[in-house]
């Protein structure tokens, strides 16, 4: 049975049997092309999900705002990282969301006619085609899962230029930021009350739209992700202006792993590498 | 190591001449638990016990050159004697170091990478004991274990269980369904050094070890090493005559008392090649 | 005319070993280039990275972080979580195009006087010959 | 809008030798929101502090910054000065210009001005932000917990009890005496152990001010200094002890026997007992794995097995009717200002050296073991007897360092007591029995203390126990003599001796559970589980956890002198506590924010004090507090904040951020 079919009938079962209030997966989006989320709160309306390569949203991001409600998710591989993630910083009790697994093909760019054939970049250094946490899964997992080596490929090639070079990369990038903040929004792990950028006191970051204050808001939110972030990219997905601030997130995602043999999300148990430490452990070599 | 492995098998001098019924105990026990022992073609001696006296390159050159095969036939490197085992493991700890496995290398012409495990069959049965398939429970056999002074020495190197009260040997006859003895003597000289020289201090040590084993209750003794083996095996008359005390207690190898186990036959097992005859106490123990 | 070059360097001293070490460092009269400006912290856990980061935003050359020996920590654990941190930002801020060589942290012990001015000095040296930052002209 | 005054110090020519004063007021003039700036030759003497609270009053100053010699030198003289003028000590900020400028910088006086300068913006815009800061003065409960019941915890609660505070005492044992009670003879006065324990046993039942809790546990602990509140579970004793009189009548007629751990195993005990006979208190209490009676009710359970007999002797024969079988558990909770752990010591089990025979052999005993043997009141009335044969031992062979400087079986450290006692016992063998030969194998001879080479010399000459120097190799039986293989490493030879009974000095090691206690506690221990003291020398009966004091061989081995002078320490410190009527905390303590907290709780799983804790807010939401009792400020939960829920009061995000930006204004 198609993978579709199976989420469409296990959602519809949740409904009836009233296990959850609203199941959220995606539908085609108006322009016939791409996906959007769906909220779907009657049996009756199932029948539009969809899932295929369009479908790169990560619906965790909505799981905090029904925190005190039972729901049902569609999750690919990523997007479970980021449930137990938010799980492990107590943000979600786990019997309160039904996890819907579903084994990930690899998202596609999504032109304006058609969905472009390419994979997403991302979606090649992949490592998990199967989501780490579900109640159901659908969809037949890979044999196993691939080992890109080196698994940061797009880090690896930034750290080969100079300096210089990645000064000025960073600086014409950051220049054209805008603060609109879609990057924080779009993200799973970005959920503080108040977030540091919109703070006027402390002031951390100038109001004024200046490339050192654009430097200060991309440098911090990447690093307010340090250990966190689960790599699912949705934060580069909506940038306006492509700044390409996965490779903001995998620089530190790789630093966590090589350091602390840490990938956040992969359980809900492990403490993340910033709130513990080993008394033992040789880092003076980094300092 | 699970069933079904296989192993570069090492006899060293003696499992083929005096300790016969080691290596022929042995075979047919792997054989049961479906153990391969491919024996090394063309192995040298291990050098034990004058090599590593003579000349340090020399004590580890000897021993280099069946680690190399061993490592050609991309095989774990199965040991049965303890003085083969202690120079094999001796050899390869100090292989560890670059220069002296380049040195090494030249020395025997041939190149290699140090990479073949050594492990003592103890080791290797050892990890069978969990689903030993004893046909016949050696139950009422009291057993002393003995491990003798190189199985388990130096610590650090092949040190694999406790020096002072090893403990590898205990759990495998437990398996058999006989009772290991806890006694002091597991790891005290033989004097197995001394045998020529000064043939009164081995007989001493060895009878301080075997009275020991009586003291505690064994029936037998069991061994891992074929010089422990004839040590304390042969010289029993002897130590009647020199102290006036009767010993007769039955030394066998480990290999043996598995094999009876197994439901191998006391003649299969060359029960009846040693010195001091076990059978009398197995008929006892209605085990033969 | 052209005046030369002089490093800024912002140093966050725990008050415990690294401050105490300064201080010890003065009362010696062991001298070190005047190119620190030192903010005393309680512990050098305190130090938020945003700071470090906030510092370069600014416009320093420089940023030390200096606490206690691991293992000395007057708080007991402070220290191990700044290793954590910063062994972690450091790389960061070098893959931003900051260079590892302009972000320090250093153990000094409330009795390291001579330590801490040769932690300066070096410091004050290496940024000299890194010379100015670029980077965005417009802050 | 701040009104700033700044005073700058000359420090006689340590700061104006080399700083250029007059520059440094005229920019410090210039400096925004500063309304008054003055100098002065010392501003930490009496003229120089009263200019600056003169200035305070005349131009309403509401913030103060003074560039002077480092804040640890001065900030509390000042903070007084300031505080003087009715100003709140905290809007004070400390510019060290001499330390960290002056005297780092004399070869270039335009740098060092120009530093000078910088560091007063810097303090200028700092100050501009500090907040008024009261310390909290918080109540304390001028009671003492000490946990344990040895010379350490009697020492400890007869010196706060004495100074005229309560004190509980809490023992898990039936009677307190601990370790020492069992011992016979201690090193070197060669005084009777029990003859100077038991009175101050006695002192503890009968002291007005102390509560007994024996046969008890300490279960958790919450709270901080001054109020700390402690569950407290007593065992079920089976016998009331209001009723019970001590008499003895159902320990002398309890037919059921089983080795005394009191007499570790050298003799028996009834299932109803007493450890021994000065026990105190003198009630007995009913073991539940022995008793008859109880197994019988176990078997009625389940009916399985061979009945029991329905024994119930103890409860027929008690004048009083003490015996209770209703008795349950009780968990009691009580408060405290101060904790004292005294938890004590157990001897290492010698189990772990099969060479020895691993405890096969009966006749090889353990130090403990031979203290029993040779105590008057011991199993055997103080006649030193074979356990195997009962016959008297003429060669004894003691082996010293067994579970103590050998880290093949996970002891690297000296125990420290077992030099002493073996030439204690080698003393008194030869008085028991003139014709006993002593033979002591050691590693090193450890006799520092007030004469202890004496006395171990006593042993050597007048009875005449021989010292050899090397480890033991080997023991085993032979007909009924044990045969000790040795070596004599001074003349390099091997040593074979046949001894007809061997000691083995059993080293020590913490009580069985005192990591669980520490960690209850919250206090650290070392890789033994014994307790970690503050600072090793300038600290050593305090913890890390201010209120929390440790007494004796928990913190590592130690004898009967510095055991008892430790209780006492451990006593001074809670009574000066106890000496003062509220507890004031630095205010310098971290904040939550319950509006901008999202409950991650990183502050609870980083702070090293236990201080952050979880907290339901008014909406329900579960978000992070602090303990102000238990912060010390460290602002390690600031900096892991990422929502910027915490600050840290008198290092604020805002101050310490006015320092950096003020540099690039």
């Amino acid at each position: 049975m198609e993978a579709i079919e199976r989420i469409r009938d296990k959602a519809r079962e949740l409904l009836e049997s009233q296990a959850v209030e609203c199941v959220i997966g995606y539908e085609r989006a108006t322009d016939n092309v791409g996906a959007r989320p769906l909220f779907a709160y009657e049996p009756g309306e199932v029948a539009r999900f969809i899932f295929d390569q369009t479908c790169h949203h990560n619906l965790t991001r909505y799981l905090r705002d029904k925190k005190d409600r039972t729901v049902a998710v569609v999750a690919k591989p990523c997007d479970s990282r980021a449930i137990n993630m938010l799980i492990n910083e107590k943000q979600l009790e786990r019997e309160r969301v039904f996890i819907i697994g579903v084994v990930c093909p690899g998202m596609v760019e999504v032109g304006w006619s058609r969905p472009s054939q390419e994979l997403q970049p991302l979606c090649r250094y992949c490592r998990q085609h199967t989501p780490v946490v579900y109640d159901f899964l659908a969809g037949e997992p890979p044999a196993e899962e691939p080992e890109p080596s080196p698994p940061y490929p797009d880090v690896a090639e930034m750290e080969g230029k100079s300096v210089a070079e990645r000064r000025a990369f960073w600086s014409q990038h950051f220049e054209r930021c805008i603060r609109c903040y879609a990057c924080r929004q779009a993200c799973p792990g970005c959920y503080c009350t108040e977030c540091f950028v919109d703070r006027l006191d402390p002031l951390w970051v100038g109001i004024r739209i200046a490339p050192g204050e654009n430097e200060m808001w991309n440098t911090i939110r990447a690093y307010h992700l340090a250990g966190r972030c689960i790599d699912c990219g949705a934060c580069q997905q909506v940038c306006p202006v492509n700044i390409p601030l996965m490779l903001l997130n995998r620089k530190l995602g790789k630093e966590v792993e090589e350091l602390f043999d840490f990938q956040a999300g992969l359980d809900a148990e492990t403490p993340p590498p910033l709130v513990t430490f080993k008394k033992e452990e040789k880092l003076e070599a980094d300092l | 190591m699970p069933a079904g492995s296989s192993y570069a098998y090492y006899p060293g001098c003696t499992l083929h001449s005096t300790a016969r019924e080691y290596d022929v105990s042995l075979r047919l026990v792997c054989q049961k638990l479906g153990i391969e022992l491919r024996e090394l073609r063309d192995w040298a001696c291990c050098g034990a016990s004058s090599a590593h006296a003579e000349s340090r390159l020399l004590g580890i050159a000897l021993p280099a050159r069946t680690l190399q095969a061993a490592e050609e036939m991309g095989l774990p490197l199965g040991v049965a004697c303890a003085m083969c085992f202690s120079r094999l493991k001796l050899a390869s700890h100090e292989l560890a170091d670059g220069d002296t496995l380049d040195l090494v290398g030249r020395i025997i012409g041939r190149g290699f990478g140090n990479k073949a495990t050594v492990v003592h069959m103890l080791q290797v049965l050892d990890s069978e004991r969990e689903a030993l398939p004893v046909k016949r429970t050696l139950e009422g056999l009291k057993v002393a274990s003995y491990y003798g002074c190189l199985l388990v020495r130096p610590r650090d190197i092949v040190g694999f269980d406790d020096e002072e009260n090893p403990q590898i040997m205990d759990r495998l006859v437990e398996a058999t369904g006989a009772h290991a003895v806890p006694w002091g003597f597991k790891t005290e000289c033989c004097g197995a050094g001394f045998s020529v020289p000064r043939a009164d201090i081995q007989l001493k040590l060895s009878h301080r070890i075997l009275s020991q084993a009586k003291a505690a209750g064994a029936d037998c003794v069991s061994v891992a090493c074929p010089l422990c083996h004839s040590n304390l095996d042969s010289y029993q008359q002897v130590m009647r005559r020199e102290y006036e005390h009767e010993i007769g207690l039955p030394v066998l190898y480990f290999t043996q008392l598995v094999g009876l186990a197994l439901g191998l036959e006391p003649r299969e097992l060359l029960l009846n090649r040693h010195v001091t005859d076990p059978l009398p106490v197995l008929k006892a123990r209605g085990l033969a | 005319m052209a005046i030369e070059y002089q490093p800024r360097i912002i140093g966050f001293l725990c008050s415990w070993c690294s401050y105490a070490g300064a201080d010890m460092a003065g009362t010696a009269r062991i001298a070190y280039p005047p190119n620190v400006r030192i903010i005393r912290v309680p512990c050098s856990g305190r130090v938020d990275p945003l700071f470090v980061v906030k510092c370069f935003q600014q416009g320093a050359d420089g940023v030390l972080v200096a606490g206690c020996h691991p293992g000395d920590c007057h708080y007991v654990e402070g220290n191990y979580h700044t290793r954590r941190r910063f062994a972690l930002l450091r790389p960061f801020l070098d893959f931003l195009g900051i260079e590892r060589e302009r972000f320090r942290v250093e153990w000094v012990s409330a009795s390291e006087g001579r330590r801490f001015s040769q932690v300066v000095s070096s410091f004050t040296q290496e940024l000299l010959s890194l010379g100015p930052r670029e980077g965005p002209a417009e802050r | 809008m701040a009104r700033i005054g700044v005073f700058l110090c000359h420090c006689g020519t340590n700061i104006a030798g080399t700083v250029n004063i007059p520059r440094l007021l005229e920019a410090a003039q210039r400096m925004p929101m500063v309304v008054y700036a003055a100098e002065s030759k010392f501003s930490c003497s009496e003229p120089g502090q009263a200019s600056i609270r003169a200035a305070i009053a005349e131009e309403r100053l509401g913030r103060v910054v003074i560039a002077c010699c480092s804040p640890r030198m001065h900030e509390n003289t000042f903070r007084k000065a300031v505080a003087g003028a009715g100003l709140n000590p905290y809007l004070l900020e400390i510019a060290n210009v001499r330390e960290q400028c002056s005297w780092v910088h004399g070869f270039d006086k335009e740098a060092a001005t120009a530093k000078a300068i910088e560091l007063v913006r810097m303090a200028v815009a700092k100050v501009a932000r500090h907040e008024p800061l009261s310390p909290q003065v918080m109540g304390l409960t001028k009671r003492a917990l000490i946990i344990g019941g040895g010379i350490a915890g009697i020492q400890a609660a007869l010196d706060i009890a004495n100074a005229g505070h309560e004190v509980v005492l809490v023992e898990r044992e039936p009677s307190i005496g601990g370790r020492m009670a069992q011992l016979d003879k201690t090193f070197p006065t060669l005084d009777c152990s029990a003859c100077i324990l038991t009175p101050k046993m006695v002192d503890i039942a009968q002291h007005p001010k102390i509560t007994l809790l024996s046969y008890a546990q300490v279960e958790g602990v919450e709270g901080f200094i001054g109020n700390f509140r402690v569950r407290i579970r007593k065992k079920a004793r089976y016998v009331n002890e209001e009723r019970c009189t001590g008499c003895g009548t159902c320990w002398q007629k309890c037919p059921e026997k089983t080795p005394s751990e009191f007499d570790s195993d050298m003799g028996q005990r009834t299932a109803i007992y007493i450890p021994f006979l000065q026990a105190v208190p003198n009630k007995p209490v009913i073991d539940t794995a022995h008793c008859r009676y109880i197994k019988y009710l176990e078997w009625s359970q389940e009916k399985e097995g061979k009945k029991p007999p329905e024994c119930r002797i103890c409860e027929k024969l008690c004048p009083t009717g003490a015996i209770d079988w209703e008795q349950q558990d009780e968990v009691i909770e009580e408060e405290f200002g101060a904790i004292v752990v005294a938890t004590g010591y157990q001897t290492f089990d010698p189990a772990a050296y099969a060479e020895y025979g691993g405890g096969a052999y009966p006749d090889v005993i353990t130090g403990l073991q031979m203290e029993r043997l040779m105590s008057a009141s011991g199993p055997t009335g103080g006649e030193v007897i074979r356990p195997s044969d009962g016959a008297h031992p003429k060669t004894v062979v003691f082996v010293s360092c067994v579970g103590s400087r050998d880290e093949h079986k996970g002891r690297s450290y000296c125990s420290k007591v077992c030099c002493m006692y073996m030439a204690k016992h080698a003393i008194m063998l030869r008085e028991h029995d003139p014709e006993v030969q002593s033979y002591i194998f050691y590693i090193d001879i450890r006799a520092g203390g007030k004469d202890y080479e004496e006395f171990v010399r006593r042993a050597q000459e007048e009875a005449g126990a021989i010292y050899l120097r090397g480890r033991i190799s080997k023991i085993y039986p032979e007909e009924d003599k044990l045969i000790v293989l040795g070596e004599d490493s001074l003349i390099g030879r091997p040593v074979e001796i046949a001894a007809d009974l061997v000691v083995l000095a059993t080293g020590i090691e913490p009580s069985a559970g005192a990591d669980e206690l520490a960690r209850e506690l919250n206090i650290s221990y070392d890789s033994y589980n014994f307790m970690v003291e503050a600072h090793p020398k300038l600290r050593p009966v305090e913890t890390q956890t201010d209120g929390i004091y440790l007494a004796g061989a928990c913190i590592g081995p130690r004898d009967i002198p510095e055991t008892v002078a430790q209780g006492s320490a451990a006593a001074a410190k809670a009574v000066a506590l106890f000496s003062q009527d509220s507890i004031t905390t630095d205010p310098m303590t971290a904040l939550v924010d319950p509006l901008k907290c999202v409950g991650c709780l990183v502050c609870v799983e980083v702070c090293p004090f236990n201080a952050a804790e979880a907290q339901l807010a008014r909406d329900g939401r579960t978000i992070a507090a602090i303990n102000e009792g238990l912060c010390k400020g460290c602002g390690l939960c600031v900096a892991a904040c990422r929502p910027g829920a915490i600050n840290l009061r008198g290092f604020t995000d805002q101050q310490l951020l006015a320092e950096v930006t003020e540099l690039w204004r």
